[in-house]
């Protein structure tokens, strides 16, 4: 069924965590469908699908969360069952998952060690002991947080770093990997590669899950494609085209990933001028016209949200001021924002995005609950409708309106978000990490729909870490660093490396408003 | 109708007035037997209460009826309503209830009487217009001026003194509380003061707190009126406990079974109280008069009380129990209750 | 990709975030440190008015009160962390002391033998609780408001009116309310003891941190492996036993009981843990602070008895006192935030 | 609402449970309460000739008069995730206040609004602590629980003030339709435009998902914190009204009035399947909760079961009325365990001032 590896050594050796025909059901939905799986020690190994292809569930399935309704799991070559996430844990299988799971509340440190933490005299915990191994974790992957500070309030990306921080502090046999890096920037990404690297070459199995194909190819040797829930192909990536991957992932060839159209450039739509939040941002100003879409790259932690949360009222800000079309309003709520036409797609969509326990479409009207009203009465009809119309649109994969958005896959919830921003049809319309966890096919209906919204004159301010989105798809790219505005640099001289030195401050052009002049 | 009384207060009659309108009293009936007779107390596990209404359940099996005790865990105003109306559901004879609040109860209580239920206050009255008896353990007037006067006479006449009863809205304690300043008015207690009147919700705990606060913030005081058994008992305890054992009088109105040790251990001198069981007992038989149309419930009417002995009917409906017995170190072994 | 010509982050950063944290921690600490100069305030400013506030009797008699409630804010604690809540702690009390009362009367039993039955009858109704919570999987109120009936229902039941009076208890049962050792009474002994061993607990074993784990993030904990529901069980079966044994106290310090001793406690106690600083919503707290808080709450009530307050105006105060104290507590925190934000941007 | 504190919550099994409609629905516990409430009315008539009597129905209900009206807005509260402690405090600071102005000789006309204003003061306190300052309600009821009731004391003392106008009291006792007691007629038609506004309104939209998930909510532009404010505004005004129904209905005006009425109301809330963390409730079901403990008190009662035996009854049914739905979905959940997707993430939840 799946291919012989190609060791270094030549014999095949035994796989240390295998899956063997593994089936696994939520209600009607079939998540996996006899799926298998070799995971060989010293070697990564990509696991790639699109959204709601299963890929977590398989995950999950390995870290003995869900137990499969069917088929196997070998430990070398030993079937076992991992009745809860301690029994794989205890097996050597280490996980992070798809999103952060943290205590808010705990330190650092804590959250890496809990239930672990080393211990001292009379069995209590040595938290000298356990901050200074932590300290040593941290750098190992070349950042400087700090052991003993609480979880809570870390960035989205140094949640993930804690998480990874956790999985390696178990020198785990397998490292499973759901999607580690979607909130990490380059710099992050290649020192986590580099370490992974180094426990591939002590031996440690690695499942790597990854929406960016590139990151697929910079680091594992072995692929496995899943489709609908379906085993697609395990194959080794030497000889594998990015192109191949992709029809193995959505079952057709794919047109580009960035169809940026040309627009016409219209009226300015929103203005920022001189926006500062102290401690946070600093003399933020540009302006994003109709037709246009502006993106807005930087590091993560940069300060890009934290001036998106600004303009649409989310926080309140020092100085400054925000126009939208022409109209100074006061960024006092979203309802403001909405009556002002703006429309923000958050960062954080299970908190921020969506409401999980309610359905696709209730959440899809939950914009728009005046516009629906009927003689003061929710017009139900209307909100099917609606939610059916952007559904077909975006392509959601769904089995009923009516189910809650919470079992919808990450990619198919961020598709419900954009719904329900678009169904205010919005002015400008603020997007931040609009593909984050978004599987190629759908990336690219995403950037379609983007595009298309801006030859519609819509104004677009496009927050996103991802750099050759930010390249393709941008008419303009600011770029934020430490919470100032480093340079602007139009689409004629954007490339990785100007928009990179301007987002590690290399640039010295410090408030330029040309960064071109320095970045070429 | 009913007998001579002449009362020009609308709502003093109104109690006579409602139970002469349609009957006559007939001295010489016979007292029925198989009546239905129910209690209704303040708080239905009130150790008082449970004491008043046990031997008011074995008077009723004495004379041949059926008696029960039902009602609610809180001492709250409201919470009777419902179980009057159940009874008035439930075609009980009599209701023999022991106010929490004197109005709140009294919609209901109308309603039963038009039903034909005769209701019986004793312990706590009810307006006067709500019942056709009310059965005092002692006169009002009598618990008040006595324990002013029985203190004075242990202090000697001088110093400070308070008052330690149980909820705020407590009907008896209010009226004998009234009586006490009444009574310290007079010149005679020119030299006693009453500091504060401090309220222990008839709660065992709170009174202990509220005992010891009163000798913190008054570390002078000389005694303790305590007109609640649960206070009495409570203040007692802490004064054993503490420093001011022997400095400060408790006097008050207690159990024997709760204040024997106090009394035996010096803590507390005297303390008076009427048998609770007799009242339960007059309660029963009252009722029973009442149902078996020997009594309406108007001035001056007599009945007997089996071995309690013949019992006169005054103002307003009212029946006194009798003088409150005294009990201290000599007559306290006497008594289990 | 082209991260890798990225320099690592300035080395100025660590020591910022150092000592950011720093601060943050003292903020925390400073919930207790308020909580204490708050308690010496009020007790100094009452000594002021009264001299007899803090004499040796009125020490004693603070420490007396205080006791019972500091066990039970601990007890409470050990659930609220886990982001859950015991409302039945007032029945349990109730009916632990009658149980105990119902042993004791008329019998030689010893002290021991007593305070053993109540905290039995404690574990009884915790395992009620835990098996409930943490196997039923149903919000902790919920079911806690539920056995808060059913046990002050069986309680009252058996007791139908009954009191056990002092003078029938046996003499060590009532020597533990009243008696002490080097002048310290027993009670406030036993709460400190249970309070310094359940706080050194929480602090420093990983059982302890995974209560705290719990309470954070319930999911998180799962996936890290944590036994939740063994857990969570074990929080209400200890916060089961110390009412419990408070019922036992309960007894020997007050002599005579009825079936509703503590009745209503259960919002005291909830109060006296939030104002000690021990979060609602689970994960943040500890038991000194729960502890402090109980102390304060019923120092509270002693003042405003010795400073001759009308008693009509005693619960008001004490509502509108337990507001200022978590609103105080809050607004603090928010300020403190945002200076700290702001700080961080001057560094920056 | 960069400082709310909201938690990350666990989604609520129901969501998985959506993945059987059918069965779900069929099991809804506001179902299940009504049938129970059906067949307890149906046990009470054969069992006892007296329950199903016009006389004694009508005072039943009317015995829960009170706590029905309060439950309405306790319900809007308990949808979106809070809860308000303080009713019955403040029911009896408005039966003390009525009673000492209507001492001091005001007329019941004037009486009524300025009562209502103080509900409404007390509503805007509880709820202001809430939004503005950001503490969690339970505790600051806790509070303000004390505080009012306080507050009732100083206003009334011991005092117990009678003799409302006849014509006031009449009201609480005339009926409708023969057995309805008026007040709760006012209940029934203040139920309907409460179901009407929570489960067919964009307003009721709003508090179901400011219940489920406050921050997400906020974003869509809902006005989470004016929501909150005004229900507890609306809390707070409701209680002092049914705190002048209580005084005229029992013709006392006291400071102790409706002690412990909020545990009922809550419990109603909760035995008509609204859930206790927000966002997840139907108003038909807490009118079914509340029918049902009047008629089982009543039955009870007429029974002469104990009092404490009906405490041990109103326990169970709490506890049964969380643990049954759960029950049901263990039995779906035992196909597809638990799942930590559905978990919120932590973090994020953060957002920091
Ligand atoms: N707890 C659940 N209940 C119901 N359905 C679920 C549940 N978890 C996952 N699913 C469904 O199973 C399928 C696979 O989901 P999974 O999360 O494994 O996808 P994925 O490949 O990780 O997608 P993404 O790339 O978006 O993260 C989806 O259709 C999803 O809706
Ligand atoms: N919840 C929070 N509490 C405290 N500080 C925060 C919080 N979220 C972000 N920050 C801090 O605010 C600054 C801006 O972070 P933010 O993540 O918004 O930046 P960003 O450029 O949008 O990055 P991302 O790529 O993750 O969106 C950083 O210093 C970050 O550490
Ligand atoms: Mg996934
Ligand atoms: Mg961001």
């Amino acid at each position: 069924m799946t291919a012989v590896p190609t060791t270094p050594g030549g014999d095949p050796p035994a796989p240390v965590l295998a899956l063997r025909g593994v089936e696994k059901s939520f209600g009607a939905v079939r998540a996996l469908h006899g799926v298998s799986l070799d995971l060989y020690a010293g070697e990564a190994h990509a696991l790639a699908g699109e959204n709601g292809a299963g890929k977590s569930t398989l995950i999950k399935t390995l870290a003995g969360v869900h137990r499969p309704d069917a088929g196997q799991v070998l430990l070398d070559g030993r079937p076992v069952v991992f009745g809860n996430p301690a029994t794989a844990r205890d097996a050597g299988v280490a996980v992070i998952y798809q999103e952060p799971t943290l205590f808010p509340d705990l330190s650092v440190a804590e959250n890496i060690y809990m239930g672990r933490q080393p211990r001292g005299a009379l069995g209590r915990i040595d938290r000298r002991g356990m901050n200074r191994t932590t300290g040593e974790l941290f750098a190992r992957l070349g950042v400087a947080l700090d052991p003993e500070q609480p979880a809570r309030g870390l960035s989205i990306a140094d949640q993930q770093i804690v998480e990874i921080a956790k999985a390696l502090s178990f020198d785990a046999r397998v490292l499973i990997m759901d999607e580690p890096t979607a909130a990490l920037t380059g710099s992050e990404v290649a020192r986590l590669f580099s370490v992974v690297r180094t426990l591939l070459d002590q031996g440690a199995a690695v499942l790597f899950i990854s929406h960016r194909l590139e990151e697929i190819f910079a680091l594992c040797r072995r692929v496995t494609t899943l489709r609908d829930g379906r085993w697609i192909a395990s194959e080794t990536l030497d000889g594998l085209t990015e192109d191949d991957l992709v029809r193995r992932m959505v079952g057709r060839d794919l047109d580009s990933l960035y169809p940026k159209q040309d627009t016409v450039v219209g009226e300015t739509a929103l203005r920022v001028e001189h926006l500062t939040r102290e401690g946070v941002f600093r003399d933020i100003s540009f302006e994003v016209r109709g037709g246009e879409i502006v993106a807005l790259a930087g590091l993560v932690g940069a300060g890009r949200s934290e001036v998106a949360r600004a303009v649409f009222g989310v926080d309140r800000y020092d100085a400054g001021s925000v126009e939208v079309v022409g109209r100074t309003y006061k960024a006092a709520s979203p309802t403001a924002a909405m009556a002002a036409g703006l429309a923000l797609v958050p960062e954080d969509r299970r908190q921020q995005g969506l409401v999980m326990d309610l359905s696709i479409e209730r959440n899809i009207g939950l914009t728009r609950l005046k516009a629906l009203a009927k003689a003061g009465l929710v017009d139900r009809g209307a909100e099917h409708a609606t939610a059916r119309d952007w559904a077909l649109r975006l392509q959601l994969k769904f089995a009923r309106l009516s189910d809650a958005v919470g079992v919808l896959s990450g990619g198919n919830q961020q598709k419900v978000v954009l719904a329900k921003w678009l169904a205010t049809d919005p002015r400008v319309l603020i997007v931040d990490e609009p593909t984050r966890g978004i599987d190629v096919g759908t990336k690219a209906e995403v950037h379609r729909l983007l595009s298309g919204l801006a030859a519609e004159g819509l104004a677009i301010l496009m927050i996103s870490s991802d750099l050759p989105e930010v390249l393709g798809m941008a008419d303009r790219v600011l770029v934020m660093h430490e919470g100032r505005i480093t340079a602007e640099i139009p689409r004629s001289d954007a490339s990785e490396e100007t928009v990179m030195a301007a987002a590690t401050g290399r640039t010295g052009a410090g408030n330029a408003p040309h960064g071109k002049d320095a970045a070429a | 109708s009913g007998t001579s009384k002449d009362d020009n207060d609308d709502k003093g009659s109104g109690g006579s007035a409602a139970a002469g309108a349609n009957a006559t009293a007939d001295p010489n009936a016979a007292l029925k037997t198989g009546l239905k007779l129910a209690f209704l107390p303040k708080q239905i596990n009130n150790p008082y209460e449970t004491i008043t209404g046990e031997a008011g359940l074995a008077a009723a099996k004495e004379i041949g009826s059926e008696g029960k005790r039902v009602g609610p865990s809180d001492a709250n105003a409201s919470s009777q309503v419902s179980y009057i109306n159940t009874l008035i559901q439930q075609n009980q004879d009599a209701i023999m209830i022991a106010a929490n609040d004197a109005n709140a109860v009294c919609g209901p209580l109308k309603q039963a009487m038009a039903k034909g239920v005769k209701v019986v206050a004793y312990d706590s009255d009810t307006a006067k217009d709500c019942r056709q008896l009310f059965i005092n353990q002692a006169k009002s007037e009598d618990v008040g001026r006595s324990l002013v006067q029985n203190v004075a006479k242990q202090v000697g006449y001088k110093g400070k003194i308070a008052i330690l009863s149980a909820t705020q809205n407590a009907t008896n304690q209010n009226t004998w509380i009234d009586y006490m300043k009444q009574e310290l008015a007079k010149p005679e207690y020119k030299d006693m003061q009453l500091v504060k009147v401090a309220y222990g919700d008839d709660d065992d705990q709170k009174s202990f707190q509220e005992t010891q606060g009163l000798l913190q913030a008054n570390p002078d005081l000389k005694a303790i009126i305590a007109p609640t058994t649960v206070g009495i008992s409570a203040a007692a305890r802490y004064i054993d406990g503490s420093q001011y054992k022997g400095k400060v009088v408790v006097n008050g109105l207690g159990t024997p079974n709760q204040m024997r040790q106090f009394v035996k251990n010096g803590t507390v001198e005297q303390f008076s109280l009427w048998d609770p069981k007799k009242l339960g007992k007059l309660a029963v038989y009252s009722a029973a008069a009442l149902a078996s149309g020997q009594i309406t419930g108007a001035e001056g009417e007599k009945f007997t009380a089996g071995d309690l002995g013949e019992y006169t009917i005054g103002k307003d409906g009212e029946i006194i129990l009798g003088p409150p017995t005294v009990f201290n170190k000599d007559n306290v072994d006497q008594y289990d209750f | 990709m082209t991260a890798t010509a990225i320099s690592p982050p300035p080395t100025a950063e660590p020591e910022a975030a150092k000592s950011s944290r720093g601060l943050v921690d003292k903020v925390f600490r400073a919930r207790e440190l308020t909580l204490l100069v708050a308690l010496v305030a009020l007790v100094v400013g009452t000594q002021l008015s009264n001299s007899r506030f803090l004499s040796e009797q009125g020490v004693k008699d603070l420490f007396l009160n205080a006791s019972i409630l500091v066990l039970l804010a601990v007890g409470q604690s050990v659930v609220v962390v886990t982001r859950n809540i015991d409302l039945s702690v007032g029945s349990v009390v109730g009916l632990s002391a009658f149980a105990c009362g119902k042993f004791a009367s008329g019998s030689t039993h010893s002290v021991a033998a007593v305070a053993l039955v109540g905290v039995l009858v404690g574990i009884a109704c915790g395992v009620v609780n835990g098996l409930l919570v943490s196997l039923g999987r149903v919000p902790s109120l919920v079911v806690t408001l539920g056995t808060l009936y059913i046990i002050q229902g069986i309680d009252y039941y058996w007791a139908q009116g009954e009191q056990i009076n002092a003078e029938t208890l046996p003499r060590g049962v009532l020597d533990l309310g009243t008696g002490s050792v080097l002048g310290i009474p027993y009670l406030p002994l036993i709460a400190a003891v249970v309070l310094l061993l359940t706080g050194w607990y929480l602090r420093g074993y990983r059982t302890g941190r995974e209560l705290y784990a719990i309470g954070s993030n319930p999911e998180a904990a799962r996936l890290a492996g944590v036994p939740s529901a063994r857990r969570v069980f074990t929080a209400y079966v200890f916060s089961g036993a110390i009412a419990g044994l408070a019922g036992a106290l309960w007894l020997s310090r007050f002599g005579t009981v009825v079936a509703d001793a503590a009745n209503g406690w259960e919002l005291q106690v909830v109060s006296a843990v939030v104002v000690g600083g021990v979060a609602i919503t689970g994960g943040i707290g500890t038991v000194w602070g729960a502890a402090l808080g109980a102390l304060l709450l019923t120092t509270i009530g002693s003042a405003l008895v010795v400073l001759k307050v009308d008693s009509f105006w005693q619960k008001a105060i004490n509502g509108a006192l337990l507001l200022a104290a978590i609103s105080i507590d809050r607004i603090v925190q928010v300020r403190v935030t945002r200076a700290l934000r702001k700080r961080n941007a001057r560094h920056g | 609402m960069a400082d709310t504190r909201t938690q990350p919550r666990e989604t609520k099994p129901a969501a998985a449970a959506a993945g059987s409609p059918g069965l779900a629905r069929f099991l809804r516990w506001d179902l299940a309460v009504t049938i129970i409430l059906i067949a307890a009315f149906g046990y009470g008539s054969a069992d006892n000739a007296s329950f199903a009597t016009t006389g004694n129905l009508s005072f039943a209900l009317n015995d829960i008069a009170e706590v029905a009206i309060i439950a309405l807005p306790m319900t809007l509260l308990v949808v979106c995730g809070e809860v308000d402690l303080s009713v019955a405090s403040m029911l009896g600071l408005s039966s003390a206040l009525a009673g000492s102005l209507w001492d001091a000789g005001y007329t019941f006309e004037m009486i009524v609004p300025l009562v209502l204003l103080v509900g409404l003061a007390g509503g805007l306190v509880n709820g202001l602590l809430v939004t503005k300052v950001g503490l969690p309600s339970l505790a600051v009821t806790i509070g303000t629980m004390t505080l009012y009731r306080g507050l009732a004391s100083v206003v009334l003392g011991t005092k117990a003030v009678a003799e409302f106008p006849q014509e006031y009291a009449d009201l609480t006792q005339r009926t409708v339709l023969g057995f309805i007691p008026f007040p709760i007629a006012l209940f029934g038609i203040l139920a309907i435009i409460t179901a009407v506004v929570l489960h067919a309104t964009g307003l009721g939209r709003a508090m179901f998902a400011i219940g489920s998930q406050q921050e997400a909510a906020f974003f869509a532009g809902i006005r989470v914190k004016r929501i909150k404010l005004a229900l507890f505004a609306l809390t707070g005004v409701v209680a002092s009204f049914a705190g002048i129904v209580f005084t005229l209905r029992y013709g006392s005006a006291r400071a102790d009035n409706g002690m412990g009425f909020e545990m009922t109301v809550i419990a109603a809330v909760l035995l008509g399947g609204v859930d206790f963390d927000g966002g997840r409730g139907t108003l038909g079901g807490v009118v079914s909760g509340l029918l049902l403990i009047a008629l089982l008190r009543n039955l009870l009662t007429l029974n002469d079961v104990a009092n404490e035996v009906q405490s041990i009854v109103t326990g169970v049914l709490l506890v049964v009325s969380v643990l049954t739905p759960r029950a049901v979905q263990a039995i779906g959940q035992r196909r597809r365990r638990s799942e930590p997707e559905s978990g919120a993430p932590p973090g994020a939840a953060s957002a920091a001032a």
